[in-house]
């Protein structure tokens, strides 16, 4: 079963629920090694796209990911905002037009997002960003779809694979944004962004994973 | 006409204030635009502000883009990146520090020289003399 | 408690700008104190405010002094000298770029570091990444 | 004839009114090379200090030059308040309850300002400050007391000798204050610091020649 029009509806919907039930854990992960707004940001950003939705419900996957995308990037404020914002809206350009997406075009939909991410940050793995849980979450992705398994299984994979990627930032010298004022300091600390990462793609995973919703 | 100078901070008050501080220096040649804060006023960058302050900023000298802190280069390639190629040649995002680099800027572009010119006074702003030498 | 960290500069909303902005990283771990503008508001230096401001930070850890513009380095010695000796030897007036230091002082302070650790935090400011390093 | 106290209240008296006159000249010349307030800073410090001045017909010499060091710092706000209250200050702990000065009184005077303006400005002659009329002056001072010149002809000369170096500071590069921003391109500009000096000193001479005075 391809991921459908109103799955992404619902994926975004039950984003900005998440988001905004853990805003103050967002924000306290961000209090350790940043400025304490990250739950704030995100909490806004995704208020504001849902706010948008609604009148999303005609619009193609693409038109709806691209709306996400400059939402966040004109609403959040922080670096979260251009981030976030460029992954959307790379993941709506290579959706364009689509009503629903099949396996392989949710890996070019998550390639492309990655690929926003990285130009946007000029990051890469290892530094403590939301990239240690994008990146490994794809790779899992890719290898759920070698493997033939249903897209349930796929976004559980890639969920569960943020998950271990986002625990593993804890470890990590952060290098880039804020928290690399920190210096050796951040290590300890858990990456707000990896953890907002986390919890968009769990969204996706309980979406499309109808019985195990908040299991 | 004069390069122009936008002053991209998270704070609103810090940006207008390096832009009164400039201005001082530039007595009006410069056109001195500001981005600080979000649309809500809260502390943060806003994508839109970052656009306003190109648009009034920009002249065909160029325009030179300083910021408060890294997270703000973000925001600002994504508002250069609505801008038209022409437009978008004539803007350097400058890593000069802030407030010297806006300062010195201002005494730049006052004398009518060129961007490259000016972005280069700007990062004068690190040797910018305080304490033992000044 | 934390090295205190005071911001000398010209303008008033500079200086509350740079506090809100490094306040952001020390979530009220550090005090950080201003002294802008002159006493009747205008752009320029006040004696007066930077010794409150001085006298506000004080604490046994020392404290930090971030200033905009070499000019402001005078004004913040004669407050200095108004000071007991025992007190001036706990408060180093830095060389860093206002904005970038006083973040990365404001971080480091909320660690508790040393006055000199702090200094040298601040000093780091003109390391800063932007634009393409960022 | 000493200077008397008298004097000295009738010379700030003047200052303060000629650099009432000159403000706009001389926040003209600190527009071209600076940010456009010395006439502005030196005449706000010195109408304070005019108004102090009525509290201090008893004070002694160096009681008067003391407080208006101490007016001038607190109400200047530029790079001038600090160094010409420095100088005044200096001045009046060598005349430490003088009701009157000789010659070498004025030039011990004139020596301590000067080595409050250098120890607070950490500049030297030849940075295009006021130190480049001030240090002329001095010097011609010097000589005109070695010569037995009568304390109005010292006073005539030191103000000739600023005036002329006051010129000279037109050539000079600044590498000292707001001006040296301007690196090479402060050339030919007069300083308006060395301007407020020489006129400062021109009232001095004013005061103890009455039949020159407004020449
Ligand atoms: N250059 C970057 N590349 C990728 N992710 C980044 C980068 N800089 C910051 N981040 C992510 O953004 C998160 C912080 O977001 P947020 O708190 O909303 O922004 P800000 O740091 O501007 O306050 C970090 O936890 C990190 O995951
Ligand atoms: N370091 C210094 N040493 C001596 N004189 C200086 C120094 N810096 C500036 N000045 C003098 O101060 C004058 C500028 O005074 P003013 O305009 O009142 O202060 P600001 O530059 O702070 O606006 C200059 O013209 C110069 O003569
Ligand atoms: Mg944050
Ligand atoms: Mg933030
Ligand atoms: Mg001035
Ligand atoms: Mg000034």
């Amino acid at each position: 079963m391809p991921v459908t029009h109103e799955d992404i509806l619902h994926w975004l919907q039950q984003s900005a629920q998440v988001l905004h039930e853990y805003s103050a854990f967002l924000t306290q992960l961000d209090s350790a090694i940043g400025d304490a707004d990250h739950g704030i940001n995100m909490d806004r950003g995704f208020t504001a796209v849902n706010a948008k939705l609604t009148g999303l419900s005609d619009a193609d996957i693409g038109t709806m990911l691209k709306t996400v995308g400059t939402t966040l990037v004109s609403t959040v404020g922080g670096a979260s905002g251009p981030l976030y914002g460029t992954a959307f809206l790379r993941a709506g350009m290579v959706s364009s037009g689509k009503q629903s997406l099949e396996t392989s075009d949710l890996i070019t939909l998550f390639d492309a997002a990655l690929e926003g991410v990285k130009v946007r940050g000029k990051a890469q793995a290892g530094e403590k960003t939301m990239l240690d849980a994008l990146i490994p979450a794809i790779e899992a992705g890719k290898q759920a779809a070698a493997n033939q398994l249903s897209i349930a299984q796929v976004l559980q994979n890639m969920t569960a694979a943020a998950e271990a990627g986002m625990k593993n930032t804890i470890e990590m010298v952060a290098t880039k944004g804020r928290a690399s004022y920190l210096g050796e300091r951040s290590v300890g600390h858990q990456d707000p962004g990896a953890t907002s990462c986390w919890l968009i793609l769990q969204a996706f995973s309980d979406t499309m994973t109808p019985d195990a919703a908040h299991e | 006409m004069a390069v122009g100078i936008v002053i991209v901070s998270h704070s609103a008050r810090l940006a207008e204030g390096v832009a009164e501080l400039a201005e001082q220096m530039s007595m009006g040649e410069v056109t001195i635009a500001v981005a600080g804060g979000t649309d809500d006023g809260s502390i943060g960058t806003s994508l839109d502000k970052v656009i306003a302050a190109l648009q009034k900023a920009a002249n065909p000298e160029g325009t030179l883009v300083l910021l408060d802190l890294g997270s703000a280069v973000m925001v600002t390639e994504m508002a250069l990146e609505q801008l038209d190629p022409s437009e978008r040649q004539h803007i350097i995002i400058s890593t000069a520090p802030l407030v010297e680099g806006a300062v010195l800027a201002a005494v730049e572009a006052s004398a009518g020289s060129t961007l490259a010119e000016v972005a280069e006074a700007a990062n004068n702003g690190h040797e910018m003399p305080k304490g033992k030498q000044a």
